[in-house]
């Protein structure tokens, strides 16, 4: 029982990583990114190929992962979304797409179409018992991870000058741009800090989650019902959210295998009835 | 006596006016040109027996139905879309119940003369759908574009398991098998060649683009226009908005249905991958690449995108997609409402050069 | 990149034979063409290039001239949508006119074919997809790779040998998982033992680990795995989370899981690992060494597994089945001569059931082995000329 | 005389900001009667309310009689009361015509029809064109609503309104935001209503209150703070003091 509360938790910090970046220019800067999986393609690939053909070691992976895909992310930022952040969602959509089907097709003919799998030191591997669960040390690292992330995003945004800057600016850019902030500065590092984070997270799941280059598409349906359910307008919110999913999905297919696939959708499609802007959403000043 | 001279007095005003509102609903040369290029594929086909030969086309007949077919997926959503302004991305879930219902028509009304009846069971597969549609619309009703979104994904991916649970229905994971189409109208069988299935998808296809013309020209397709524009003044003016949306929904989910029907009985089966997450993307992704609110952005739409891609992927089967999203990128950078939008800058460039005949026209 | 270049190449005749489909009828006597739809893109992307390979290295090692014919051949992509199929199915037959198809990576992928070759009578080589109705479904399927069942029933029965009382098993949710589960259900219970649970996961799943600890805390003697090859790697590195062998818990599965084409990225922690298929890129003949080299060396960072070599196989009787006809490509008569044909393959010996269709072979129990630095499938028992247990 | 409006007690909450505060209130027909206060008085929130775009936290409002707290914005709309947005509140991608068509289809009841084609009914078409040169939008029938001038756009916003052939009409602000140069054109169409609809006029601008109003009521921080004809607000030395003095100091 423990166990699988365990396992639900550690999938949904995972969740919650890979799908943060997301929430930021969604909800901050109204863009619709559905790509962002691309970015954890990114980072999931480039620790496989430190790993497995370097023989890099894997903590080294995690900040690379970070910082490739931050930067990836700032040069796609500047060269293309810029553009299009005065399109309407739908030209959005079809844009991320796009990029979505580049990536798929670029890593394909990089890295080929099977799935990559990376060895975790030997240390991450293996389990304990503890108080009769049966704990997973990677997942316990995952879990580790992942709320020291939690935490210091909300700090970042909360509590520091950046972070009134970025609220600033996304509560009104022309009049942001009048106290002097630079808001063209401040969204393309916000941009290129959720696709570190994604990248981050593709690092992370590379040895749970599958690694191939269908990747940005198959969690794409994740990462949107953890935004719809937790809402955008806070950080917290798709992390309760995350947590919630990724436990009812790991419980529901333990418990009732025969309908474990319908739990996740179902839980999202009954809170956007009763609470069509997200579980956790705070209401919204307009 | 005032009354009668002062209703005279507008009537007379009234004249140009009505006529200028109605041109909107009149048959444009290139309508013409749209719906005879269509049929020009179909006759082409016949060319080789008059003893010569048309390259390209011909030897796409199945290509082109389901072009039609796709065509007829985004069409229904174009209509949510493009008009009412409702996004949805579980189309697909209208399009697979539709797919089931016809199959399994054809399947069990084998030999039972009426349940057989393609026409009959395209009834069926747009009533099921309309029917699920009308109980999902509700969900629609509320909320931002992405919770849209997501309850109609969400219900589209619940769909989507239901099929995969009720094997004992569905055939599960493995598809429908077994469906036999019975000749349409009693007289055309469906051969291999794929003529019947063409004609038959042609005919329905432009059925439902009529039927679709006619309502969004009509005054309960204005108070759509009206909706998406502006749902608070649409409230304001006194309109039933939620009526009308459920009403745009369940049609559209009729028609998804339809089209999913047509895919069902030119195939002769039905898979998990027609009511899967990627027929709903894929389907509005065509709508917002012909350019949404036209009728005609998901037909071409479809063609486009099929065509692009049967293109592609017979030059590189591989990587193919890449190609498909360097041109969606290049598209969404440089046009505005997709291809559609692309033709109209263009010929608006063309009117620019060439100087009005007359200033009325302006 | 020389495979490129052989891509590039053949994409480019296909090309040029779609569009000059409609001109070409007369001279097209001459030339026989085979319609490969493989799925090339999408999740199951991997399956569908072992398949190409194999079918093109047969052709690099056997020529084009068949019976005074040239072979053409035609490879599709149809993303894994069996609508798709379906419809390239028809269009290669209408407009490419050709003799044969072949491909389907799943299994609903080779059944949305069946009204069409029935209706053209146009042979149909499945290369890997496993359900055993398949071939049932029209008289013109011939299969040369597997079927589930045909692997599983060794399986159960070295199981119940080796002192498997109780068993649980997990299968992707559809047609070939069901299958397995049913078959090594069915035996394994002839023979004394019991499966206490049969856990079904969706096809499309990311996270496996519930069903594992389900199946864990369940503490049977043996899991039995089954998932589609391009999903092994993740589900294996799950069980190795789980540590199952830790638990007691002998895990065993059909060679899927331990696709050769993944099997080394899939670390030492699989070493050990039991199960049963018919083929293995260790296999020990030397038809499969030279089969093996040159695989890998027209195909870089691949390694030949059981999807492969039936690509290759399905060229093998193709090519014999003309030479038979003497070039005709009735599909009747091609059909015909294919039934009962035996054949040494990479895999070792087999042949087609001339009453089912459907393909007869060895099957072997295998054991994951270090060798040379890299990982194979030992095998170290083998049964002898395995039918398919679920046909009549 | 009868009343053709009315708020009792009417009281609207945000979380601890009264907007509305117990504002009780009469609107006799054919009233031709001005809402005025110091920004943030609450004037919008009060026609929000009145129109259902709000529901009140307590009170009720009543229309011609009828208890209509809890209706929807439609139906209030379709039992005769009209009103403007003090932001536009248009179909930018239509024609004006088309808009006002859709207002009077949806009056007529002949919006629901899926297959007459829209501007076929000639004698609705002649109204909607009589109620658009009226307006003086002639000139821009056929143009598209986003492409108007910012005072046309105004004048059709009060279009629209009328198409329903309203008994109460709720204007908010129609004047603001209008270039000098067209403010007398929507003076005039508003001075120029028939006596049949009874007018709010939510106003900031004291030369256009004081030539259109007979009666005023001055909302002060969501209360109700004073009523009377125009001459006696005009003369209320508590109104100079809150308002009109405010407006002097804002305006010098």
């Amino acid at each position: 029982m423990l166990t699988i509360l365990f396992d639900g938790v550690a999938y949904g910090m995972l969740l919650f990583v890979l799908s943060v970046g997301l929430c930021v220019t969604l909800g901050l800067m109204n863009f619709i990114n559905l790509a962002h999986g691309a970015f954890a393609m990114a980072g999931g690939y480039l620790t496989v190929v430190m790993m497995n053909w370097y023989g890099i070691s894997f903590y080294w992976c995690l900040p690379a992962a970070f910082i490739v895909s931050a930067v990836l992310g700032v040069f796609l930022e500047r060269t293309l979304y810029s553009r299009l952040y005065d399109k309407t969602h739908l030209d959005q959509v079809l844009f991320s797409i796009g990029l979505i089907f580049v990536a798929t097709a670029a890593v394909d003919y990089v890295m080929g179409a099977s799935q990559q799998i990376i060895n975790l030191p030997a240390h991450l591997n293996g389990r304990f018992e503890f108080l009769g669960a049966s704990i997973g040390v990677y997942r316990l690292f995952v879990i580790v991870i992942c709320g020291l992330l939690t935490v210091a995003l909300q700090f970042v945004i909360g509590r520091t000058r950046f972070g009134s800057r970025l609220r600033a600016s996304v509560d009104d850019g022309r009049v942001a741009r009048g106290l002097g902030i630079d808001v063209t500065f401040i969204f393309a590092l916000t941009f290129a800090f959720g696709s570190g984070l994604a990248g981050l997270g593709g690092a992370l799941g590379a040895s749970i989650l599958s690694m191939d280059p269908t990747f940005p598409l198959k969690y794409m349906i994740y990462f949107l019902i953890v935004i719809a359910v937790g809402g955008t307008t806070t950080i917290t919110g798709p992390f309760f959210a995350s947590i919630l999913l990724g436990v009812a999905d790991v419980a529901g297919k333990y418990f009732v295998p025969s309908i474990g696939g319908f739990i996740i959708y179902s839980i999202m499609v009954l809170v956007l009835i009763f609470k069509p802007e997200g579980l956790f959403a705070r209401s919204t000043k307009r | 006596m005032s009354v009668a001279s002062a209703t005279d007095m507008s009537a007379a005003a009234a004249g140009p006016a009505s006529l200028r509102l109605m041109s909107a609903a009149r048959w444009r040369w290139y309508e013409f040109l749209f719906w005879g290029i269509a049929v020009a594929c179909g006759l082409s086909t016949l060319a080789p027996a008059l003893g010569f030969t048309v390259p390209v086309i011909p030897t796409k007949l199945m290509l082109m139905s389901e072009i039609l077919i796709l065509g007829l997926l985004a069409l229904s959503i174009d209509l949510t879309l493009g008009y009412a302004g409702l996004v949805t991305l579980g189309q697909g879930a209208f399009f697979g119940i539709g797919a089931y219902t016809a199959g399994l028509m054809a399947k069990y009304g084998a030999g039972v003369a009426p349940l057989s009846d393609p026409l009959l069971g395209l009834l069926g597969a747009g009533l099921a759908a309309g029917v699920v549609g009308f109980a999902t619309s509700f969900l629609v009703l509320r909320g931002s574009d992405l919770t849209r979104l997501m309850v109609t994904l969400g219900v589209a991916l619940i769909v989507e398991e239901l099929v995969n649970k009720l094997k004992d229905i569905t055939g599960g994971t493995d598809g429908l098998q077994g469906v036999m189409s019975s000749s349409v109208l009693g007289i055309w069988d469906f051969d291999l060649y794929g003529y019947t299935a063409f004609w038959y998808a042609l005919g329905i296809t432009f059925l439902c683009f009529w039927f679709c013309r006619r309502l969004v020209n009509s005054p309960f397709g204005y108070s759509l226009r009206a909706i998406k524009g502006n749902a608070l003044r649409a409230r304001a003016i006194g309109m039933p908005v939620n009526a009308r949306l459920i009403q745009v929904y369940t049609l559209s989910a009729f028609i998804a249905g339809v089209a999913g029907g047509l895919l069902a009985q030119t195939t002769q089966f039905a898979s998990p991958d027609m009511v899967a997450f990627h027929r709903s993307a894929d389907s509005l992704l065509m709508v917002i690449f012909g350019g949404a609110g036209h009728l005609y952005g998901g037909l071409i739409g479809a063609a486009i995108f099929r065509v692009m891609q049967d293109f592609l992927s017979n030059i590189t089967p591989q990587y193919w997609l890449f190609w498909v999203g360097i041109v969606l990128i290049l598209l969404v950078l440089f046009v505005r409402n997709g291809v559609i939008g692309l033709m109209m800058a263009a010929s608006q460039k063309y009117i620019a050069k060439v100087p009005p005949k007359s200033g009325a026209l302006k | 990149m020389q495979r490129r270049t052989v891509v590039a190449g053949l994409a480019g005749s296909a090309f040029a034979a779609t569009f000059a489909g409609g001109i070409q009828i007369a001279a097209a006597q001459e030339v026989v063409k085979i319609g490969l739809i493989a799925t090339l893109t999408g999740p199951q992307a991997a399956s569908g290039r072992q398949k190409v390979a194999g079918a093109r290295l047969f052709m690099a090692q056997h020529g084009n001239k068949v019976a005074g014919k040239t072979i053409e051949l035609i490879v599709k992509d149809d993303t894994g949508v069996a609508d798709q199929t379906r419809r390239i199915a028809q269009e290669l037959i209408v407009n490419d006119k050709v003799a044969f198809l072949a491909g389907f990576s799943l299994t609903p992928l080779a059944l949305a074919v069946a009204p069409v070759i029935t209706q053209a009578k146009v042979p149909a080589i499945i290369m890997t997809a496993g359900t055993s109705v398949i071939t049932e479904r029209s008289p013109y399927f011939v299969r040369v790779s597997f079927t589930l069942p045909q692997q599983t029933v060794p399986l159960a029965e070295w199981a119940a040998k080796n002192g498997v009382k109780t068993a649980v098993s997990l299968v992707s949710d559809y047609g070939p998982g069901i299958d397995t589960q049913d078959a090594f259900k069915q035996r394994l219970e002839e023979r004394g033992g019991k499966v206490v649970e049969q856990i079904k996961a969706p096809l499309a799943n990311p996270e496996f680990a519930p069903f594992l600890q389900r199946a864990k805390d369940l503490k049977p003697d043996a899991l039995l795995l089954f998932v589609p090859a391009p999903t092994a790697g993740s589900l294996m590195r799950q069980v190795v989370d789980r540590d199952l062998a830790g638990a007691g818990i002998k895990v065993i599965g059909t060679g899927d899981i331990t696709d050769d084409d993944q099997l080394n990225s899939m670390g030492d922690a699989v070493i050990g690992l039991i199960t049963s298929h018919f083929y293995s890129a260790a296999h020990d003949s030397p038809l499969n060494k030279k089969f093996v080299a040159e695989f890998k060396q027209a195909n870089p960072n691949m390694r030949p597994n059981f999807i492969g070599v039936s690509g290759y196989d399905g060229m093998y009787a193709m090519y014999e089945a003309l030479k038979k006809t003497d070039g005709k490509t009735d599909g009747t008569a091609l059909v015909e001569a294919m039934k009962g044909m035996k054949w040494e393959s990479p895999r070792g010996m087999m042949s087609i059931d001339p009453a089912t269709r459907d393909v007869i072979q060895d099957v072997y129990i295998r054991k994951v082995e270090k060798k040379d630095g890299e990982l194979y499938n030992i095998e170290f028992d083998v049964v002898k000329d395995v039918k398919d247990p679920l046909h009549k | 005389m009868t009343t053709v409006l009315e708020t009792r007690v009417l009281r609207k909450a945000f979380g601890g900001i009264t907007a509305t505060n117990d504002v009780s209130f009469t609107l006799p027909a054919g009233a031709r009667h001005a809402l005025i206060g110091p920004n943030g008085a609450g004037k919008t929130t009060f026609v929000n309310l009145l129109s259902g775009v709000l529901l009140p936290t307590s009170g009720s409002i009543f229309l011609n009689g009828e208890d209509v707290t809890e209706w929807s914005v439609r139906k209030r709309s379709r039992a005769g009361l009209a009103r403007t947005f003090q932001i536009n509140q248009l179909f930018a991608d239509l024609t004006p015509l088309q808009t006002i068509m859709i207002a009077i289809n949806e009056r007529e009841n002949a919006a629901r029809s899926w297959f007459r084609s829209f501007g076929a009914r000639k004698d609705l078409v002649g109204e909607a064109v009589e109620l658009i040169e009226s307006l003086n939008l002639a000139d821009v029938i056929h143009n598209r609503v986003g492409s108007l001038a910012y005072g046309k756009q105004r004048l059709l916003e009060i279009a629209i309104a009328l198409a329903a052939k309203p008994s109460v009409l709720l204007l908010d602000e129609p004047a603001a935001g209008v270039p000098e140069s067209e403010r007398d054109q929507i003076l005039n169409v508003v001075a120029a209503l028939p006596a049949s609809v009874s007018l709010v006029l939510i106003e900031h601008d004291m030369d256009l209150v004081f030539r259109f109003a007979k009666t005023i009521s001055v909302l002060v921080n969501g209360a109700l703070f004073v009523e009377g004809s125009a001459e006696e607000i005009a003369r209320d030395p508590r109104v100079r003091q809150v308002y009109l003095g405010e407006e002097v100091i804002n305006h010098g």
